[in-house]
């Protein structure tokens, strides 16, 4: 029942934050210079008066914003995410298109990043003041400090021309028609860069993070009720200290979920990923207003759902949780 | 002063410092060293490094000098870096600070607000402001600072919320202090160290959007930055390596010490946490 | 006839601290020995040294701190040379340990029955049913309520007395031959104390362990020891039999100790204070509600039900009840630092409930708190000085005339003038709630709430605290509102008592009577649980 | 020649990725390239200028240059099985384009009297007055036809048919995977009998620069657009083994570069300024440093690859001295003037092009702030005749009337669209040449005069010319017949194959 009422009170939390959201950009949007309509005017190599005034009307541009403002709320709430002004389809249709590529490109990344982190973070606290914590902490300041398109452009280099061991580009493999287990080996090799790109900032963080807390967690002092048990250290570690560690790491991991979607943007543009960060960028570009405003509000919805299930899961992982609120 | 004490001990704090200092003076005698605009051609187009030790970086194909191109960077990824951070951080504090302080309806409204804006991945969010703004050092400096302070206000707001019920915040309740008062000379200075170490690693986190900006084509063009540097030679990787490593090398060592000094920082100022060589 | 290997026997143990520290060593030349079915009491100041030598011999030292001589044999085994394996093994099997703190103590992510089935686990006692069967065994054994479903509870939902019964089911797992208990009471009310005391003493007899017993409350030491041991900075100063020790203490430090303890004192009865009432509080209501949403109720905690009193100039009320009785809640209710749901609060014949917080500002200086913690309760970036100045300066006294009164305050609560600079941590902990203290009176205040304020305190710096409290207030005849949940203090300070039990007062009255003749079955069971109650220290240093 | 195989899939890239592929509504280089093989123009035009058939099989002018009649292709068949006949063609003319196509739309309502369909395999146009450039405007971008039966009456921009769009060309839509690639496969009842050689196409979609050159060199894809990947790529991917590459089959459109300036505004209203601007920029430099070599100095509005270029002009050598001592005579005092350079938005070439001229400007003491703009913002403020300098081309459509004049009429000084006379130059003198160059029947008339009027122009220095793009086509040997006109990769790849 608890679990109920609180997923009620998250479910109405969350559509307020996103409706926020959408109005927030709708909003930031105006503030551009030039509009969709000039946009594709200058795209066409040619337009006059008449054909810029034509589009305008078409896209509803002529209206009073406020006008348009409402009108657009109306119909996302109605779920219709209206029309792209440049590709002509419905954005809903493009935004779904082009979901999963990222839904998968970030959600392997996110976990290659968590898993990783929290097993180098685990190591280095467990070996503290070793040669092989030095070198996880090192390695981990230098992914930090590293921009991503930078190791995006060493990676291709080295991996995709020098040693030729994985693809440079594309989800998978273009007119290769392979199907079922084939396809999705294929996908799986196209992945592996991007992933690995997008990934080692994140890993670096979850790193550093994952051995601030289990040090801190090492010093509470149910870990010396613990030795004082007798319980070897290994079980301590994975036992105690492990899982006590591990919470703070997730929650920031979860609230951080949203901020690999934007990270992808960099991403799908070196990888030629077709993926919705790249068609944030060219939507922001082209002002396409419709499809800009649709993936900001898909990806908040996402960001939101991403923290309303680590929310979820936390409750059963944190049995202090539920009288904590 | 045990703070210093404490920081120096730390040697990959004191490693950082000194990277940083270099860094700055380099900023600073950018005019000095290279009297010339980073802008203007000086040599020959695409001169490797060393091939002319009047360039030992090189230039790039409209022959200029990298090495002025870094130096003059320096201050633009400094500024940008430093003054971003110094917005956010005013602009987190104040809310966070009322959010924490008042808490309640406050509290609530001003945390829905920054939700909105943590919901919004930032980088994204940077890009989109830096395009409706058009990319200029300007806009560039703020839409980092406003996609980077969200996560200040939280923090400034926890530290509020539990120093707020702090005994000597009730003693100074109790002595007939007023509640702005009580933010700004009792709260805040005890709020500080944590701050202060945030606002480090954001300087950094700055310099690495202002880069990435550069690469999609979103910074100023006015302003010689390491990340346009990058940006505009990252196609050229293996024609001329040397256009975009110095600057991505420049980036990475700076980057590199920012972190440094922010977790000596770290260190030093929660001596409890401080970890000790066994 | 003792046998020839006493059960532990510590021999000439020093450990030294690392450089920077106020002293060279933690503990020094430590010696003493334990028998089988004896209880050891190690006293001593915060400090001295109690927890390190507990530690050593657990071989739970922080890595940076080793011992530098001596030994430590348990069984005639010495524990110092023994590879981290070996303890381990000993762990939990031959000697176990209780901390303070139940909470911090038990992993948040595990559930009781987990835990304590660990320690057999982890020393390959049992099959997983026989584990099963001894952790009910256990908490039945501890006196915890259903441990057939309590086993399956996560540490944060028992009270602090049953995690303190789970940590001892858990030591007591193996049926070690010996125990150590750090100051396993500290955290816990005295009713509480006094039923875990008297579980401890049970099994100890029960098992014939040998317990090593560290505290820094007389009382305690006095209701369950065999031999004590006094500490003072890393060394021992005197050691023997309870009744020795206790009764015919000879070193100064161990008697400035139990003249310290306090006792109330039954001859003294104090003049009933005369003349107009200061403060006058009626049918105080406050209601705590937290939580609740759509479906659930709120927690509705009543913590001050329908209080009435009345102070007048001059005289001290004490306000006594264990935790969570609304102590606090009734003091911060009559500062305003919170909100009240019901009643009046009359200062000087003016109701303070219906003033705004702005209205009521220019009043605060009448009413003036000290609080509990010294460390929590100056502002570690301000110097004494700033500390002590910010409140007159806040109601309108020019800055040099609050400069000057505060020096002048500094030398009344007996502080060096040099002290005007510095910053609190370079205080002690008797030091800092000096300063508290001079910071309330810095606004010349007429009533004094003193929340817990010498709680914090080791016993012989609260004696000090107490007596230039109760010193001050005779000066500048000042009404107090004392909340304690120490009985003996409040009976030795104050005019009047007030038990409170629930959020309501169940019995007030003067000192003496209340102590005497409790007629209120909480205040009974309250002056029951009170350890040492046999043993009159003034009698001891007489 | 070599005898075609036939089968085989061609890898080529897209980018930007198009809008939509119904080129009646777009006409951005991708559409064209994509569209260019599912819709077909009514003509075509060889690399030398000639016009070729196309839809329409044979043509013919009358003696007084006012009518136009076309004769169609038999056995055309569009892609949804429906037969290709004049209607369709009239009803391109006459209502499609006249009002989704901006171009179209000002030829239809200055020259065109009507449009008829007398047999189903005629078209007629009668023009109002006699229009020399009118054969050159029938080419893929400027006249695609498309379907009657599908957009008669119905909504052009929301049709369906956009999304999986209907022509007559060599290969049908199959699929387009936004932000992944376009797939189009052969057209089995295409007219031209035994063709295309080809099964498939794909078009990808590789958003960066640097991936994109990776894509060749990896064999992902067989041919690189001019402007798929940068000049210093082009240097090192045509050094590859296995590769050809050409410059030819840009003839038809010729772009050229140049500076664009608000002459409204002081300094660019002095005539010696601009000259003096001329002087101050090395076009050479540009070319080979900025290019990699891929152009040409342009010294004339019209290219030099067009029929009516002259040499015979104001020209501007590259001359630091001379441009100060202009300067110093023009009265202006450079220090003055903070000029704003608006750099068009379309890749880093363009972006060191900019920073060149700001140092150039520089030295001649002018205060340069480049304002970096995106595609949005470089329209609006283009049209809204908001900036002070920018670069913009030309494309030349054969025919300076066509792709020239619309810079410099003053009747093209319209607000409100990026690709008129923004600078706002006005040339009475001018106008009336241009005009009565168009209208003229006899081609040494028309040539003369357009030889005048660039004269003219160059001496009013009404823009920057800056160079002739040179387009390269990379290609892997086995890509055969490839660039056959003068519309290059637009042109329908009925005829491309692939060896084994
Ligand atoms: N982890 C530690 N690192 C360094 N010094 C320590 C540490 N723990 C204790 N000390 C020092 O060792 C001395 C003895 O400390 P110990 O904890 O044994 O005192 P205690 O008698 O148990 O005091 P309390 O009553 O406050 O628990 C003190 O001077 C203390 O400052
Ligand atoms: N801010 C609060 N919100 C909700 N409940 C509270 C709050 N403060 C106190 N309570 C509850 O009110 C009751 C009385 O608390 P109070 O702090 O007055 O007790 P106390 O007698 O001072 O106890 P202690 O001796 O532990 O200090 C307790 O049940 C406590 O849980
Ligand atoms: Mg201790
Ligand atoms: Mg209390």
């Amino acid at each position: 029942m608890k679990t109920l009422e609180f997923l009620i009170q998250r479910l109405a939390k969350a559509a307020f934050v996103v409706l926020g959201v959408v109005i927030l950009n709708f909003l930031l949007i105006q503030l551009a210079p030039g509009d969709p309509a000039a946009v594709l005017a200058g795209e066409a190599g040619a337009g006059d008066e008449q054909f810029i005034a034509q589009l305008r009307a078409q896209f509803g541009l002529d209206q009073p914003l406020y006008v348009q403002l409402l009108s657009y709320l109306q119909n996302v709430l109605s779920g219709d995410l209206g029309y792209s002004y440049r590709n002509q389809v419905p954005v809903a249709d493009l935004i779904m298109e082009r979901l999963p590529a990222t839904l998968l490109l970030t959600g392997s990344a996110f976990l290659f990043s968590l898993v990783l982190g929290i097993v180098l973070g685990v190591l280095a606290a467990y070996k503290r003041g070793s040669l092989g914590d030095s070198l996880i902490m090192t390695g981990a300041l230098i992914f930090y400090a590293t921009p991503l398109f930078w190791v995006a452009l060493m990676a291709v280099l080295v991996f995709s021309i020098h040693l030729d061991w994985l693809p440079p580009f594309d989800m998978e493999s273009i007119g290769a028609g392979y199907t079922g287990w084939a396809r999705v080996m294929d996908i799986a090799h196209h992945l592996v860069l991007p992933t690995v790109t997008l990934g080692l900032f994140f890993t670096a963080v979850y790193t550093r993070l994952t051995r601030a807390s289990m040090l801190e967690v090492m010093n509470l002092d149910f870990v010396k009720t613990a030795r004082a048990k007798g319980v070897p250290k290994g079980r301590i570690i994975r036992r105690h200290v492990l899982r006590n560690a591990i919470l703070p790491v997730f929650t920031f991991a979860s609230v951080q979920a949203g901020q690999l979607v934007g990270g992808a943007v960099l991403t799908e543009t070196v990888f030629a990923w077709p993926g919705i960060g790249r068609l944030m960028f060219d939507a922001l570009m082209q002002r396409d207003y419709p499809v800009l405003l649709g993936v900001f509000l898909v990806t908040a919805a996402v960001v939101v759902l991403v923290n309303l299930v680590a929310d979820l899961l936390y409750r059963f992982v944190d049995p202090r949780i539920e009288t904590a609120g | 002063m045990s703070f210093l004490r404490r920081y120096a001990q730390n040697v990959g704090a004191l490693i950082g410092l000194a990277i940083l200092v270099v860094v700055v003076l380099v900023a600073l005698a950018a005019p000095v060293l290279y009297p010339v605009s980073p802008w203007q051609g000086v040599g020959e187009p695409l001169l490797g490094p060393f091939e002319d030790p009047a360039y030992p970086l090189g230039t790039d194909l409209l022959g200029r000098d990298i090495a002025a191109g870094i130096a003059y960077g320096a201050r633009v990824s400094l500024l940008i870096g430093i003054i971003s951070t110094a917005v956010a951080v005013v602009i987190g504090v104040a809310l966070g600070a009322l959010a924490g302080f008042y808490g309640g309806r406050v509290d609530d409204m001003l945390m829905r607000f920054t939700e909105f804006f943590q919901t919004i991945p930032a980088f994204a969010m940077a890009v989109v402001l830096v395009a409706i703004f058009s990319p200029n050092i300007t806009s560039i400096t703020l839409a980092i600072a406003v996609v980077s302070w969200p996560p200040v206000a939280r923090l400034v707001r926890g530290e509020f919320l539990s120093l707020r019920s702090r005994e000597f915040v009730q003693a100074a309740v109790v002595v007939g202090q007023t509640g702005p008062r009580i933010m700004a000379t009792q709260i805040l200075p005890n709020a500080i160290s944590p701050i202060i170490v945030t606002a480090s690693l954001m300087v950094a986190t700055a310099i690495l959007t202002e880069s990435s900006l550069s690469f999609l084509g979103l910074g100023d063009r006015n302003m010689m930055s390491w990340g346009f540097m990058i940006g505009a030679a990252r196609t050229m990787l293996r024609e001329a390596w040397w256009l975009s490593v110095f600057p991505g090398v420049a980036i990475l060592v700076t980057v590199l010490a920012i972190n440094l000094i922010g977790e000596g920082l770290n260190d030093a100022m929660n001596p409890h946490l401080r970890g000790r060589k066994g | 006839m003792k046998p020839t290997t006493p059960l532990l026997k510590v021999d000439n143990l020093s450990i030294e601290l690392p450089a920077g520290f106020d002293r060279k060593y933690a503990v020094e030349n430590l010696s003493y020995t334990l028998e089988a079915g004896e209880i050891l009491c190690v006293v001593g100041e915060s400090g001295s040294g109690k927890s390190m030598t507990a530690n050593a011999i657990m071989g739970l030292l922080p890595s940076y701190l080793k011992p530098s001589s001596g030994r430590i044999l348990l069984n005639g085994r010495d524990l110092l040379v023994m590879s981290e394996q070996e303890l381990a093994r000993e762990r939990g099997r031959t000697v176990s340990m209780i901390f303070q703190e139940p909470l911090s103590a038990l992993n948040p992510l595990m559930t009781v029955g987990e835990q304590i089935a660990e320690v057999m686990l982890v020393h390959g006692e049992g099959d997983a049913r026989s584990r099963d069967e001894r952790v009910l065994e256990l908490l039945d054994y501890v006196g915890l309520p259903d441990p057939a479903s309590l086993r399956h509870s996560y540490p944060f939902r028992l009270s602090g007395g049953q995690r303190q019964r789970v940590m001892i089911a858990m030591a007591l797992a193996l049926e070690p031959a010996m125990l150590i208990a750090d100051e396993p009471t500290t955290a816990l009310d005295v009713t509480t104390q006094a039923q875990i005391l008297e579980l401890i003493r049970r099994i100890q007899r029960a098992k014939g362990m040998g317990v090593l017993f560290i505290t820094h409350d007389f009382g305690v030491v006095a209701d369950i020891a065999d031999k004590v041991v006094v500490m003072e900075k890393g060394l021992i100063v005197e050691q023997g039999t309870a009744d020795d020790v206790l009764n015919r203490p000879q070193h100064p430090y161990t008697r400035r100790l139990i003249a310290a303890v306090p006792h109330p004192d039954e001859s003294a009865t104090r003049a009933e204070a005369a003349g107009e009432p200061l403060l006058e509080v009626r049918n105080l209501q406050k209601t705590y509600r937290s939580g609740g949403g759509l479906f659930t109720r709120p927690r509705i905690v009543k913590a001050v039900d329908d209080v009435s009193f009345t102070l007048r100039r001059g005289e001290t009320l004490g306000v006594v009840g264990e935790s969570g009785s609304g102590k606090s809640t009734l003091g911060r209710c009559i500062l305003k630092l919170t909100d009240v749901d019901g009643g009046e609060i009359r200062y000087r014949g003016k109701d303070l409930v219906p003033l705004s917080q702005a209205a009521f500002r220019p009043m605060r200086r009448h009413l003036q708190m000290v609080f509990q913690d010294p460390f929590a309760s100056l502002n570690p970036r301000h110097t004494i000085g700033r500390i002590l100045t910010d409140g007159p300066v806040a109601n309108g006294v020019p800055m040099d005339e609050a400069q000057k009164k505060a020096r002048d305050l500094l030398a009344l609560v007996g502080l060096d003038p040099s002290a005007y600079d510095r910053y609190p941590h370079e205080f002690s902990g008797g030091q800092r709630q000096r300063v508290g203290i001079a910071r309330a009176l810095a606004l010349d205040p007429e009533l004094l709430v003193a929340d817990e304020s010498v709680s914090a305190l080791d016993v012989s710096v609260q004696a000090q605290v107490l007596d230039l409290m109760q010193d001050l207030q005779k000066k500048l005849d000042i009404a107090v509102i004392f909340i304690t949940h120490d009985l003996r203090v409040a009976a030795e300070v104050c005019d009047k008592i007030a038990v409170m039990y629930r959020g309501a007062i169940v019995e007030a009255g003067p000192p003496a009577e209340v102590f005497n003749a409790p007629r209120h079955a909480y205040t009974q069971k309250l002056i029951a649980a009170i350890p040492g109650r046999h043993w009159n220290p003034r009698a001891a240093v007489a | 020649q070599e005898k075609p195989t036939p089968g085989g899939t061609l890898n080529m890239i897209a980018q930007p990725e198009p809008p939509m592929l119904m080129v009646g509504l777009n006409t951005q280089g991708p559409t064209l390239y994509v569209g260019g093989q599912i819709y077909q123009g009514l003509l075509s035009y060889g690399k030398d200028l000639k016009v070729l058939p196309s839809l329409a099989k044979a043509w013919e002018v009358s003696e007084d240059g006012l009518t136009y009649t076309f004769t169609i292709q038999e056995g055309v068949k569009w892609h949804d099985g429906k037969p290709f006949s004049a209607e369709d063609v009239v009803f391109t003319a006459d209502k499609f384009l006249r009002e989704a196509h901006p171009r179209w739309r000002y030829i239809a309502n200055t020259y065109i009297e009507s449009i008829t369909s007398p047999s189903p395999d005629t078209v007629v146009f009668k023009l109002k007055r006699p229009f020399s450039a009118f054969l050159y405007a029938f080419e893929l971008s400027s006249f695609p036809v498309v379907p009657k039966h599908i957009y008669d009456g119905a909504d052009y921009r929301t049709n369906p048919a956009n999304q999986a769009p209907i022509g007559t060309g060599p290969f049908k839509f199959k699929e387009w995977k936004r932000g992944s690639y376009i797939h189009l496969v052969k057209n089995e009842d295409y007219w031209k009998p035994g063709m295309p050689h080809l099964d498939e196409l794909y078009f990808r979609i590789v958003p960066d620069a640097a991936s994109r050159a990776v894509a060749f060199e990896k064999g992902t894809v067989d041919v690189l657009r001019g402007g798929d990947v940068e000049g210093f790529e082009v240097r090192r991917l045509s050094k590859l083994q296995g590769v050809t590459t050409t410059t030819d089959g840009w003839e038809m459109y010729s772009p050229l570069v140049f500076m664009q300036w608000n002459m409204r505004k002081a300094p660019f209203d002095n005539k010696l300024v601009r000259k003096a601007i001329m002087h101050a920029i090395d076009r050479d430099f540009i070319v080979r440093n900025v290019w990699f070599g891929l152009g040409k100095p342009a010294v004339s509005p019209f290219a030099s690859t067009t029929r009516f270029f002259s040499d015979d002009v104001s020209t501007y050598p590259f001359d630091l001295a001379k441009a100060k001592e202009l300067i110093a005579q023009s009265g202006v005092k450079p220090q003055e003037h903070t000029i704003r350079l608006m750099p068009i938005p379309y890749g880093t070439q363009w972006d060191r092009m900019a920073e060149y001229v700001k140092q150039q400007l520089e030295q001649l003491g002018f205060k340069v702030d480049i304002r970096a703009v995106d595609a949005g913002g470089w329209s609006q403020a283009l049209s809204e005749w908001d900036f002070d300098i920018t670069f913009n081309f030309t494309y030349q459509y054969g025919d300076p009337a066509l792709g020239v004049a619309r810079h410099y009429l003053s009747t093209n000084i319209i607000k409100g669209t990026p690709f008129a006379n923004n600078e706002g130059y006005q040339n009475p003198a001018v106008d009336e040449l241009f005009l009565k160059a168009a209208s003229a029947v006899d081609e040494a008339e028309a040539k003369a005069a357009y030889a005048e009027v660039q004269k003219m122009i160059t001496d009013d220095v009404a823009l920057g010319w800056l160079f002739e793009q040179r387009n390269v086509t990379i290609m892997r040997d086995k890509v055969k017949n490839l660039v056959r006109t003068g519309i290059g990769v637009n042109e329908s790849m009925d005829d491309v194959w692939i060896a084994k």
